[in-house]
């Protein structure tokens, strides 16, 4: 299992990357220490009475001496709050959660696949993939090409709903023309994003015969297993639900129901 | 589990039916899982007590998602109980939890009295459970879905039969969706429980007004959090009032002043819940604050603040006009 | 009074018993006095309309101080239904609220039958009242200080008794600290409401741990805010199921979205209430934001929202486990 | 009647000035042109989510060109947001509210007396009774010497709590000695702060039948006079209760029962 903490760590920097994207990098060598790709960590947005009541979920999107890269959207209060972090504040931490990506399968090729925000995960990926020596491919879409952030990506593809950067359409749409156009032995997909993009891309490896492991996104209360909050259906029927903090983030397509 | 008072010389145990706990506080049932995920992140040996998940006869997968929805200061939850059922409990988490230098207490749900009165029975033969919690906030199949702690009849029915299958610590937590929860409290009392605890959760819903759907794949859910405290103190008041069985307060506790807020108007020691998720070490932190509390008034046993509310009693709960 | 649908095509009114309101914005009793004090910094006269603070017949001078406590999203009141009387109302604010643009309903509450009925006669003589609203959320005093509205037969024949002696729209105003509010509200309705307003405040609490005195003076207070906004969004779905009369929302509404979900749960229009404190413009914006809403969203009647929740039937509010 | 406002306006700059005390200092053009001494502000001190419910009610204690100032204690959640304000920052104010200090009146000397942040108020009132020609003898009691603030104002003696500064005692005790070495023909006083204290100088003031003016606190909801909530009880028989938002926060000792 997990060694996870809770910490109050410093805040290296809070910088806009992207429209609406920042990047956020704290200090903490515990969480560096033990931390996965495909985990993730749960962040007190403010102190209680001044800001939302639950924390908020965010997956590690790259680790570095000992500094936790997050990369995140604003979307909402939470987010809001964490984007006005200055060197200097410190944040409430619980890291690392969840289950990594399972890395170690039998295949050559990596696919890596992003929708949105749904890159952040995959800095990590790529860095720990590289060290199994496996081949890389990555493609991410965006709504628009102000969007678009690719740093540490490897092989990179891009498609916007927009046409403004890369293919003009989704990306499971991109990574169909690629798979149609390319011919692999043995290939898995690593995917996240919002959920109507592992739908499609569920339907797609199913078709392709391809290995597809999906991190989700679920709507969380502790992050940590205890409130059978984020449960997500099963396919197989030995448990009807899954824990997306506990059992996941990371699962196979063919273990969940979206 | 006989460190009953601590270094400082302040009493922070109290007893129940003969049990005696090392401190007034507890965490919530549900919110607290079985105490093996959490444990990395809280001293659980710390606790008065755990009152565990609920359980009920077979094992629960619970509702559809979405479960959670955040509301302003609180939320709302509609895991339908899910659990792996009271079997399962006994073979795969007993033996863990009694590795705990603290008291498990078994919180029980189920949908009719038959229920009710097996799982507990088949808990009374194991080792390493100090009492029972029931959760009478669940549909009573029989009666149409109706919900049992709504009902003195109901409640007490389900007391007395329970009554009569245990000699440990009989504890009733009642829900606060009624019109006078000390009616239902004093069925509680006289049915036999040794305790009440209040209050379960507020009923409470949210809407997506993009979909125009409930948030919560049930529609309505159980609202937690401080958002709900003003309502659970006024509870915990309203029982103290009627009752003279010891009062487990629930409802909203997120710092050592509001958990003493609770003991003044008469819980005899508290439950945290929702603010386990925030912050798992609350509950501990409360522990130390109410020996710090004791210390900085110089007050010897912590029981002493139990319904030390001085409060004027020409007005009572239902009279003052609002 | 005319302007019932706006320049922009979108229908924003609706009709009440023979009175067209010009939208479904109003602000709720007691908060916001009787528009006098307020109207420096909002449009009255952009509002559905006011209701006014609680009358009685004779003047109250309400609770002693502390009469406020700020909770988590929230605020206890316990003003003790402080108001200037029935007559004094005539005499000196009736003739200043008829210059308004919008409609005056006349909040009313008492401790008796025959108060009721007292207060309501006399107001029919006047100009410039479109309605009444019943605030049976009081003592009663002949009952023991039994609060009228958590019982379905006094709040029948409160109703029943006000229905003969006028013809305007009759509102009844529900305490939701009750057990199914939903038979509340049935009796209000066949007792002859026009309409019921879900929900006044819930029942709550608070302690200063130093002086180990309640904060408010009455010890208990009512709750109010976006903290109760999931509990009303509940007791308005409640009582939408039970009911053909239409419904007034209240409770917690601090935005355009949360005024939509109450529609959408099934309130015909919405009252604004405690946010009126924080931000005395909110009402006019959320009536704004409505039409925008409507735009957006290519609706031509803001009354096509009213209870269009898309909800899986196979739940109900009681029926599901917490 | 007060032509009140509701406003977005821009801080200027928010200072620390003594311990847990700031000045704050915001613009509003409209504010100051009707603005009396003994008048406040209702402050949002964050946006909705992101701090408490309620406004937070301030003494007006300055104004000058288009600018308000406040003195503030930090106390709790809303003073602490207050304090983080920075220039360049917008706080959403309502006001000029309540009614003033009634500053003319039929006395020679106006003897301005202060508890703590009691204190908040005075220079504006002073400012304003030189207009007047009074004469003004100020007295202020503070805890200890770390919270002694006097700018602007006129012949002030100090009195702390622990001796660490001027008088040893209270500031009511200090009144009482100069009061007994000085005879006044007409004097009026003027005060602010803890109940405590207010209470004391109703009792001393009456001893020594001086008119005495109070400026009271009350819990508030909304600050305008519709919510009730902040009752005070009357001496006389017509009302029993004031409301300190509307009626005050200024009264006269002998109106109130504190
Ligand atoms: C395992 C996991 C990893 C995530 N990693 C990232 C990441 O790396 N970068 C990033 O930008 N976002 C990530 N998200 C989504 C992120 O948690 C939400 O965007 C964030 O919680 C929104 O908070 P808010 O207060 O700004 O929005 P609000 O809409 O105000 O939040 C309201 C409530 O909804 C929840 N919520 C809102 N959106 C989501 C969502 N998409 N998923 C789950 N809960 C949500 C919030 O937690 C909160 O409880 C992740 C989510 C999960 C579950
Ligand atoms: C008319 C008036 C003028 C004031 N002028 C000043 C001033 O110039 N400088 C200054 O420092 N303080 C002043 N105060 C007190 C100031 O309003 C409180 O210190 C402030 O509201 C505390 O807010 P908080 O969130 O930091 O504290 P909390 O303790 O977290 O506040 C909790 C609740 O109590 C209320 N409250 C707390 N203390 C007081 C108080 N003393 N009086 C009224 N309500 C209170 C808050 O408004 C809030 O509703 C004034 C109060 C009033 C009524
Ligand atoms: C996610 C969640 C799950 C819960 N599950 C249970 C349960 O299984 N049995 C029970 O009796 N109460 C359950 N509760 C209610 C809590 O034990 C507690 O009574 C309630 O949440 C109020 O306390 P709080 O405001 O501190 O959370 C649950 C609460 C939450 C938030
Ligand atoms: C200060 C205050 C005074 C109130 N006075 C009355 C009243 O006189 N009569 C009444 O029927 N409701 C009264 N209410 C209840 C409100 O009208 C409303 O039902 C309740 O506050 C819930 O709405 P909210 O959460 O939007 O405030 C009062 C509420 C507050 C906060
Ligand atoms: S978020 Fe609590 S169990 Fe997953
Ligand atoms: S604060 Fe509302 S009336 Fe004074």
């Amino acid at each position: 299992m997990n060694s996870m903490v809770q910490q109050l760590c410093p805040v290296q920097s809070c910088k806009k990357i992207a429209t609406d994207t920042f990047l956020l990098r704290f200090n903490s060598p515990d969480i560096v220490a033990s931390a996965q790709p495909g985990q993730f960590v749960n962040i007190l947005t403010a102190e209680i009475g001044k800001g939302p009541l639950l924390r908020r979920p965010f997956s590690i999107s790259r680790v570095e001496d000992n500094i936790i890269e997050l990369i995140f959207h604003v979307v909402g209060i939470g987010t809001n709050l964490l984007s006005q972090n200055q060197p200097g504040d410190w944040i409430d931490v619980i890291g690392p959660l969840g289950q990594p990506f399972h890395r170690d399968a039998d295949y050559g090729t990596a696919l890596l696949v992003a929708g949105g925000i749904g890159v952040a995960p995959l800095p990590f990926l790529t860095n720990d993939l590289l060290k199994y020596g496996k081949r890389i491919e990555t493609f991410v879409g965006y709504r628009n090409a102000g969007q678009v952030f690719t740093k540490h990506l490897q092989n990179v593809r891009i498609a916007t709903d927009d046409g403004s950067d890369g293919f003009h359409g989704n990306v499971v749409q991109l990574l169909e023309l690629f798979l149609n156009q390319n011919n692999f032995q043995k290939a898995k997909i690593f995917a996240c994003g919002p959920t109507v993009m592992l739908k499609a891309l569920t339907e797609l490896a199913k078709r392709k015969s391809i290995c597809c492991e999906l991190s989700l996104e679920g709507q969380m209360a502790c992050g940590i297993g205890i409130c059978q909050g984020c449960a997500v259906e099963r396919t197989e029927d030995t448990a009807k639900y899954a824990l997306v903090c506990k059992d996941g983030p990371a699962f196979l397509s063919t273990e969940v129901n979206l | 589990m006989t460190t009953l008072s601590i270094g400082s010389g302040i009493k922070t145990s109290f007893t129940l039916r003969g049990v005696e706990f090392k401190n007034r506080v507890f965490v919530a049932s549900g919110t607290f899982g079985y105490g093996d995920e959490i444990h990395d992140l809280v001293d659980v040996n710390r606790l008065g007590g755990i009152f565990t998940k609920s359980l009920s006869w077979k094992p629960r997968s619970g509702n559809p998602p979405q479960r959670i929805v955040e509301t302003a200061s609180g939320m709302l939850n509609s895991i339908g109980l899910a659990n792996i059922g009271v079997q399962t409990f006994i073979e795969q988490k007993l033996i863990y939890l009694r590795t705990f230098n603290t008291h498990i207490i078994v919180n029980i749900a189920a949908s009719s009295l038959k229920e009710f009165c097996d799982v507990l029975s088949l808990l009374e033969g194991q080792d390493g459970i100090v009492g029972y919690e029931v959760n009478v906030s669940c549909p009573n199949v029989k009666e149409g879905g109706m919900n049992f702690g709504t009902d003195c009849k109901m409640t007490a029915e389900i007391t007395s039969h329970l009554r009569k299958l245990t000699n440990k610590p009989l504890i009733i937590k009642l829900t606060p969706n009624v019109t006078h929860i000390s009616e239902i409290a004093r069925s509680a009392e006289s049915a036999g429980a040794d305790a009440v605890s209040v209050i379960n959760t507020l009923v409470g819903m949210a809407v997506d007004i993009k979909t125009r759907k409930p948030k919560l794949s049930t529609v309505t859910g159980g609202l937690s959090g401080p958002a709900i405290k003003p309502v659970a103190l006024a509870k915990v008041y309203e029982v103290a009032k009627a009752v003279k069985i010891p009062i487990f307060g629930i409802g909203g506790i997120a710092s050592t002043e509001d958990a003493i807020e609770f003991l003044l108007v008469g819980a005899a020691a508290v439950q945290i819940g929702t603010m386990n998720f925030i912050d798992p070490a609350i509950s501990v932190k409360i522990a130390d604050g109410f020996e710090n509390y004791a210390r900085e008034n110089k007050i010897s046993d912590i029981g002493t603040l139990v319904g030390a509310l001085d409060a004027d009693v020409k007005f009572s709960v239902i009279q003052s006009w609002l």
